[in-house]
């Protein structure tokens, strides 16, 4: 520099100034303190957070309980393949040993007349579930929640209780990663188009309006008769879709009221390049409202797995989508049917329905924190 | 303050012009109106000075500051910075000019390249040009090699007196030229100038990030300037970051003095605060301590008080001139406000549409207004004292829309004085009235 | 009797971080025709007052004590509905912020035909579009505008618009809140000269507030002084830039630069406004005040009359 | 206002030429070679095999294909079904598109009606436990699993109060005594509809023009009311037109559960955001200056709070729209409704590749479609964009 530094004063001696990154981790900590006296007095949010912590902790409780209590009978609560031979057991004896129905003709039919059962038939109006008895292979009808089966079983003599706790893992690992996808994208998108405008921004909002009508779940149900797509790719799919969508909209609206404020323009005047008023100045005064939109793509991302494989269009062994489509494939969702084992889906439905208003309670609770506008006063 | 005045100037703009597309169109998004947000504005400001630019909402002032700093690229017209990266001056040879030489200096003021080299009407130019490495390694490595003064030296044994350019220029007469040479040396003379000022426009690379280092801004609104999510450190610290300046803990240093120096005490309890903890009063220090952290040579500084409270206000109007007694910064004072430029400013210059309309000492101008619209301006201030009546100013209609004006003087249609002239010739031209009181008129 | 009279109001916040005293025992009155400018600066309360005369404060305000008068009855103790009948026909107002105080899905004229047809329902609509269209001719706006959208308006002329929207009903009193803040100085002074006829015209009062003192200056017959949250001084405008006692207010006058009259040094009031959460003790200018003394700290300065109808709020009173 | 919705239609209009073009990319470009497996789909006749050859050019290179997918996609030649062979694609989507509008249509007015008054009622009254329980009741309505939802509905009112049929379109039993096709009648429901719509609709704008005062407006729209009303009835239950009138009876009783279990599941939203909207509102300065004049509050939160909010509503829309063609498909499904997304559903099931294409591309235009109207209601409601 051609100009001479200014002769400052000196600050007296003895005076220490705090380590910068000591500051910043006091402020951090100062500012979630902050956020969390809001976020708890949203009210809603933290219901949500309950709700999501309970379901962490069922998720979290399947690994424990099949290395200890159910640890002799894997065979027995496996969430895919188990089954319980003291609940439905066809015997060669033709002696029908059910929880469920002890001598219901729901059960089985006697075909010859020889007083023992030739058919079992595990769903309530006659859908044929197993071969002749002679067929040790079978499986029997739900059984109602007992001691053994805390939920009871599905037509296929399977654990519900140990179904649900397997799929919660997985609605967890879909639900973030398919939001942490769509942020992501959807931030730097937005931060990128809203800065450079011009051609990027046309083709990024574009985009974004045909993402936007985009049938999803009609889109997936074409996607799925192509691909087989599992958790790994559902999530990914999902993810870049909703991350080219309407967040990128949302987002950019925000990073243009941004990019026009006066600190921005400071930034340039001090010489900051591109990427530091992107990296330093937009992408921060995003981040916020990314979050925010985060919970809510959790909600939807749970929520399209569940309406995929209630279709049967996923490749996915379990999960609560699917523990409600076979209840309904066996008959047990339609007319009156539905009181008669009403285990078999009421939880699972139920916990898609609360973990995906859990995520919605807790964006609803960030939003009075990010958006000044819905503040109390 | 007198003795700066005289100075070279620090800025020049020359016809700045900054036109704004108005997209129109179904089918392609053709620009066929333009905002004359600035249209054709020349002014100087000299090094140590506070000019003033003062107007309505709308009047193309704010646009002028942001083109100064390089927010803005100018439609046409040509904003020169001074260049302190380089010493220009004259090679005379008995008497007899050989050309002008632009030598680059290091950051210490040590020359290290020849810049440009410019031969006068008549001179040899490739002996001018030997003449300029041969001055380059004999003045290579001293610092302040050239001083204010013009020194002799003696090169190969031919004598060499070199004179500052800027001494050399206004030392020259033209009418000491023969006749016939006269215009070749005018436009000699013309290109001289260009030697010891960059043109803001061209900057890129390095010499961007350099001229980064020398302007800085503050802005009007001390809650937008500061970006929220940032502590004062970070937003002090952030020309340092950019610039890639001292380490972290140096940095920390630097910001704490800053802080002090603004008046932010004691430094510590504000280094790690978020800009919402403070109110608007420190909020514009914090900005004035950032816009000041890397010494710039100028800033535009535009409105920086018109949302401070009045109590609050005169201490940063106090701040800002202190600081300027004590770095030599020239400001570009931006306001709309005429009792807060009498108080700031040397000079200032009245925008109207986009053009200034008139242009002087501050004193000269608010004590002795010429053109109908300062004038009216200045009558329509309210005045803090009970007694004084002022008489309601008599101005026709609202300021009209700066889309595609007519080619006409732009205060024609509210003017109290207009003629037939005013309306059938272009907008007046900046005449000086004596005394550096430069009006566009044509009935004054 | 006064027209409209404030006695003792003190109105505090509730928010997360305690409670603001926003107003702390004001009393001022105000005559037929007079013009009151209520000067001060930023957060000290001249907008809470203004909104807490047409008891339009926010849900977590609370009014802590006092009385309005106005024509003799009690605006605090009025009920809901009746209050409602008094906003608009008794005390109307120009809003600190013009822009935005016009629905802009509505037109304009229609704004201002709804607050006449909701006061005066006997009105039938052609008449009162024809009042509009003189308020407008008033105001110095086209009659044609009546039927433009609000943001078809400049600046200027969504002022005026509200204006005219103010006088509407033929109110006693306007409270102008800042009514030019946000225009330039040539708008400023048409609108300002305009207000001032109409209300000698109309023998109307008007409360200005504004934090301009050269606004003040130009259009009260009576200045009060406000500083976070007190009224610290009130009297005759001459008698306020002459001889002020409080020294607030001599700071102010000192702080303000003029384009007129010699060019004089400006003067500083060190520090910085006090947070209203927790405001010091005793005088709340004291932390500022040069003349300070224990006294200050201590005990809080009554608001006395010094002169005839000359009041200010000080221990150590100037030009006393 | 014209150059805004001249812009939009040219912007949607591009929309739909991206959508097709990522929709044949999907469909037709497939590494490997997809459509292989459909040409050998054992449920087709040898003739038709060929025919579907030489059908989707398969032999063609790609950017001859791409237009002639495009050709076809203009000129509504979508091919033949092959699981409902012969019947053209187009006559099916004909058949079924009808349907699937009608039923969101009326679940869309009905639930945005409903969030309207609702939302705003609640950020009226914001911080009440009537702002808390609606919330919370309110995202669990938005988020609630569609097709146990819709089953538990069909259960109480279809099964166990049995006031409402359990499923499908028709009653087939019913239908099989009249020999009258149920696309006619379905045809005549949808006219009448419209043009009872179209009549209220042009009453209001008149009423509102004609600068009435309150009462007299108010009359005239309920005796409006009344008469479209009063004529519908007749229409349906009047001797002159039956059977028409039964059969549309019977079409109408089994709109109700799927109607109510659309408006359901999506109101939750809608009010939801409505809340949101009108507190913003709230705060602008008009609804202040609104309050100073002396207007009720009724008037206030009505007449000036509410207006404004509907606004982001409008632009909402869309969205909204958007998941109800996606939860569609699941309502259409539970309740055997065959309209568009039931026929997709199928379609992909049963690995009908042009009625899949057909059904999927239309879905997409009519989500536009319902783009351009929220856009010209937003033009029409904000007059910033209307004088433009």
């Amino acid at each position: 520099m051609a100009v001479p530094a200014p002769p400052l004063k000196k600050p007296p001696k003895g005076r220490h100034l705090e380590a910068p990154w000591r500051a910043r981790l006091r402020l951090l900590r100062r500012g979630l303190a902050g956020s969390w006296g809001m976020f708890w007095e949203s009210r809603i949010g933290p219901l949500g957070l309950f709700i999501i912590a309970f379901y962490g902790l069922l998720a979290l409780a399947h690994p424990i309980l099949m290395a200890t209590v159910w640890a002799d009978e894997r065979d027995v609560y496996d969430p895919k393949h188990g089954y319980d031979p003291q609940i439905i057991y066809g015997g060669f004896d033709g002696r029908l040993q059910s929880t469920v129905a002890p001598g219901s003709d729901d059960y089985y039919v006697d075909a010859n007349g020889d007083g023992r059962p030739d058919y079992i038939y595990a769903g309530w109006d006659g859908v044929l579930q197993s071969k002749a008895v002679g067929d040790d292979k079978y499986r029997g009808g739900p059984a109602p929640p007992s001691l053994r089966h805390w939920l009871g079983t599905d037509p296929w003599g399977r654990d519900v209780f140990s179904q649900l706790a397997f799929s919660a893992r997985a609605e967890f690992f879909l639900g973030v990663m398919a939001a942490l996808i769509t942020v992501v994208i959807g931030t730097l998108v937005a931060a990128i188009s809203a800065y450079y405008g011009g051609f990027v921004d046309t083709f990024f909002m574009r985009l974004a309006d045909v993402v936007l009508l985009f049938p999803v779940i009609a889109f997936l149900i074409v996607l799925g008769s192509m691909f087989q797509l599992n958790l790994y790719s559902l999530a990914v799919v999902l993810g870049v879709i909703n991350g080219f969508g309407g967040i990128t909209i949302v987002l950019k609206s925000q990073a243009l009221s941004i990019k026009v404020r006066p600190f921005v323009e400071a930034a340039k005047v001090a010489g900051g390049s591109h990427m530091h008023i992107i990296v330093r100045h937009i992408i921060p005064n995003l981040l916020p409202l990314s979050f925010l939109y985060m919970m809510f793509n959790v909600t939807s991302a749970i929520f399209s797995e569940a309406v995929l494989s209630f279709f049967g269009i996923l490749n996915i062994d379990m999960s609560w989508g699917i523990m409600v489509q076979m209840a309904n494939i066996a008959g047990y969702l339609q007319g009156g049917a539905i009181t008669k084992a009403w285990w078999i889906f009421f939880p699972a439905s139920i916990s898609i329905t609360l973990l995906c208003a859990a995520f919605y309670f807790v964006g609803r609770g960030l939003d009075e924190i990010v958006n000044p506008r819905l503040r109390k006063v | 303050m007198q003795t700066r005045t005289t100075a070279e100037p620090l800025i020049r703009v020359e016809r700045l012009k900054k036109y704004f597309p108005v997209r129109k169109g179904l089918f392609f998004q053709r620009a066929r109106s333009f905002v004359h947000a600035v249209d054709d504005v020349s002014f100087e400001i000299r090094p140590g000075e506070t000019f003033g630019l003062v107007g309505e909402s709308g009047c193309g002032k704010t646009t002028t500051g942001k083109l100064l700093v390089k927010l803005l690229e100018p439609t046409d017209g040509r904003i020169w910075i001074r260049d302190l990266r380089q010493v220009s001056f004259v090679v005379q040879q008995d008497g007899l000019p050989l050309g002008a030489v632009g030598l680059r200096v290091d950051e210490e003021g040590k020359p290290v390249q020849v810049a440009r080299v410019l031969s006068a009407p008549g001179a040899n130019a490739e002996e001018l040009d030997r003449h300029a490495r041969r001055l380059l390694t004999r003045l290579a490595g001293r610092r302040g090699a050239l001083g204010p003064v013009p020194t002799d030296v003696d090169v190969d044994g031919q004598r060499l007196s070199l004179t500052p350019l800027s001494q050399f220029r206004s030392q020259f007469r033209l009418q000491a030229v023969p006749a016939g040479d006269r215009e070749r040396w005018e436009r000699w003379l013309r290109q001289t100038q260009d030697l010891e000022y960059v043109d803001v426009a061209r900057l890129s690379g390095p010499p961007l990030k350099a001229f980064r280092r020398e302007v800085q801004m503050i802005f009007q609104d001390p809650y937008e300037s500061l970006n929220p999510r940032m502590t004062i450190f970070d937003i002090v610290a952030e020309p340092l970051a950019v610039q890639k300046i001292g380490t972290i803990t140096e940095r920390e240093l630097r910001v704490a003095e800053m802080l002090e120096l603004v008046g932010l005490t004691p430094p510590e309890s504000f280094l790690f605060r978020y800009p919402h903890e403070l109110s608007g009063g420190q909020r514009q220090r914090v900005a004035i301590a950032r816009a000041m952290i890397i010494n710039p040579r100028f800033i535009v500084a535009d409105e920086p008080t018109s949302m401070l409270d009045v109590s609050i206000r005169t201490g940063v109007m106090k701040l800002m001139m202190e600081l300027q007694q004590e770095f030599g910064i020239s400001y570009l004072y931006i306001t709309h406000d005429l009792a807060v430029a009498r108080y700031m400013c040397e000079r200032i210059a009245v925008m109207y549409l986009g053009k200034i309309v008139e242009m002087g000492p501050t004193e000269e101008v608010i004590q002795n207004p010429l053109h109908p619209y300062t004038k009216a301006l200045i009558d329509a201030v309210p005045v803090p004292d009970p007694t004084y009546k002022r008489e309601p100013v008599e101005l026709k209609g609202d300021v009209p829309s700066p889309l595609d004006p007519p080619p006409r003087c732009r205060f024609y249609d509210r003017c109290p004085i207009a003629t037939e002239r005013c309306a059938r010739e272009d907008h007046p031209p900046l005449e000086d009235k004596g005394g550096g009181h430069y009006v566009a008129c044509y009935e004054v | 009797m006064a027209l409209l009279e404030v006695k003792d109001v003190t109105v505090h916040f509730r928010t997360k971080r305690g409670e603001v005293q926003a107003l702390d025992r004001v009393s001022f009155a105000l005559e037929r025709g007079e013009a009151l400018g209520l000067v001060g600066e930023s957060g000290c309360g001249k907008t809470t007052l203004a909104l807490t005369i047409m008891r339009l404060l926010a849900e977590n305000a609370r009014i802590l004590g006092g009385h309005i008068w106005f024509k003799g009855t009690d605006l605090l103790a009025l009920p809901e509905e009746a209050m409602r009948h008094v906003r608009w026909k008794g005390i109307s107002m120009v809003f600190q912020a013009a822009m935005n105080a016009l629905n802009p899905v509505y037109r304009v004229g229609d704004q201002i035909v709804e607050a006449i047809l909701t006061h005066e329902p006997k009105v039938t609509v052609r008449e009162a579009r024809e009042r509009v269209a003189e308020l407008f001719r008033l105001v110095g706006l086209d009659p044609k505008r009546m039927d433009h959208y609000p943001h078809e308006f400049s600046g200027g002329m969504r002022q005026r618009a509200v204006i005219a929207m103010a006088l509407a009903c033929h109110p006693d009193v306007i409270l102008a809140d800042e009514p030019t803040t946000a225009l330039d100085v040539i708008i400023q002074d048409r609108i300002l000269h305009r207000l001032d006829e109409i209300r000698k015209q109309l023998n109307m009062s008007i409360i200005y507030i504004s934090h301009d003192i050269a606004v003040i200056a130009e259009v009260a017959d009576t200045v009060g002084v406000m500083y976070a949250g007190k009224l610290v001084e009130i009297g005759p405008t001459e008698a306020i830039f002459r001889r002020p006692h409080h020294p607030y207010t001599e700071g102010l006058m000192g702080a303000f630069p003029s384009v007129r009259g010699p060019k004089r040094e400006l003067a500083t009031i060190p520090g910085e406004p006090p947070n209203l959460l927790n405001p010091p003790s005793g005088c709340r200018f004291h932390p500022r005040c040069p003349y300070a003394t224990a006294r200050c700290k201590a005990e809080e300065p009554p608001l006395v009359p010094f002169e005839v109808g000359h009041l200010a709020a000080c221990w150590h009173p100037r030009n006393a | 206002m014209w150059k805004f919705l001249i812009r939009r239609v040219l912007q949607i209009v591009l929309t739909l030429y991206l959508f097709a073009t990522i929709v044949f990319f999907i469909v037709y470009l497939q590494p490997g070679d997809i459509s292989q497996v459909y040409i050998n789909n054992p449920k087709l006749p040898p003739e038709a095999r060929e025919a579907l050859k030489r059908q989707l050019g398969l032999d063609q290179p790609p950017h001859i294909q791409y237009l002639n997918f495009m050709r076809n996609l203009v000129t509504g030649n979508l091919g033949i079904s092959f699981s409902e062979y012969p019947r053209p694609v187009w006559d099916i989507i004909k058949e079924r598109l009808p349907r699937t509008v009608a039923l969101f249509l009326i679940a869309t007015l009905i639930y945005y009606a409903l969030g309207f008054h609702l939302g705003k009622l609640i950020a009226w009254r914001r911080k009440g436990l009537l702002d808390y329980s609606a919330t919370i009741v309110g995202v669990v309505l938005f988020t609630v699993y569609t097709p146990w939802f819709a089953y538990l509905i069909i259960w109480i009112f279809g099964y166990k109060l049995g006031w409402f049929p359990l499923g499908k379109f028709l009653d087939p039993v019913l239908w099989r005594r009249y020999d009258v096709p149920a696309n006619e009648v379905f045809g005549l429901m949808l006219t009448v509809g419209g043009a009872a719509i179209l009549f209220l609709l042009a009453v209001y704008v008149l009423g509102r023009k004609l600068h009435l005062p309150p009462l007299p407006r108010a009359l005239m729209n309920f005796g409006a009311l009344g008469l479209a009303g009063g004529s519908v009835a007749y229409l349906l239950w009047g001797p002159e037109f039956q059977p028409y009138g039964l059969l549309a009876r019977d079409i109408l009783w089994h709109m109700v559960l799927p109607v109510t279990t659309v408006t359901l599941i999506a109101f939750g939203g809608a009010m939801l955001l409505m809340r949101d909207s009108m507190l913003e509102v709230i705060k602008e300065d008009y609804v202040l200056a609104a309050k100073a004049k002396g207007l009720p509050d009724k008037v206030v939160r009505d007449k000036h709070a509410a207006r404004n909010a509907l606004l982001p509503m409008i632009t909402s829309f869309v969205l909204a729209l958007a998941f109800v063609v996606d939860g569609g498909i699941i309502t259409e499904t539970v309740f055997s409704w065959k309209g568009m997304g039931l026929t997709l559903l199928d379609a992909v099931t049963n690995e009908d590749l042009p009625l899949a294409v057909g059904t999927f591309v239309f879905t997409g235009i009519f989500a536009l479609i319902a783009h351009l109207i929220a856009d010209i209601a937003y033009a029409y409601l904000d007059p910033r964009i209307r004088y433009e």
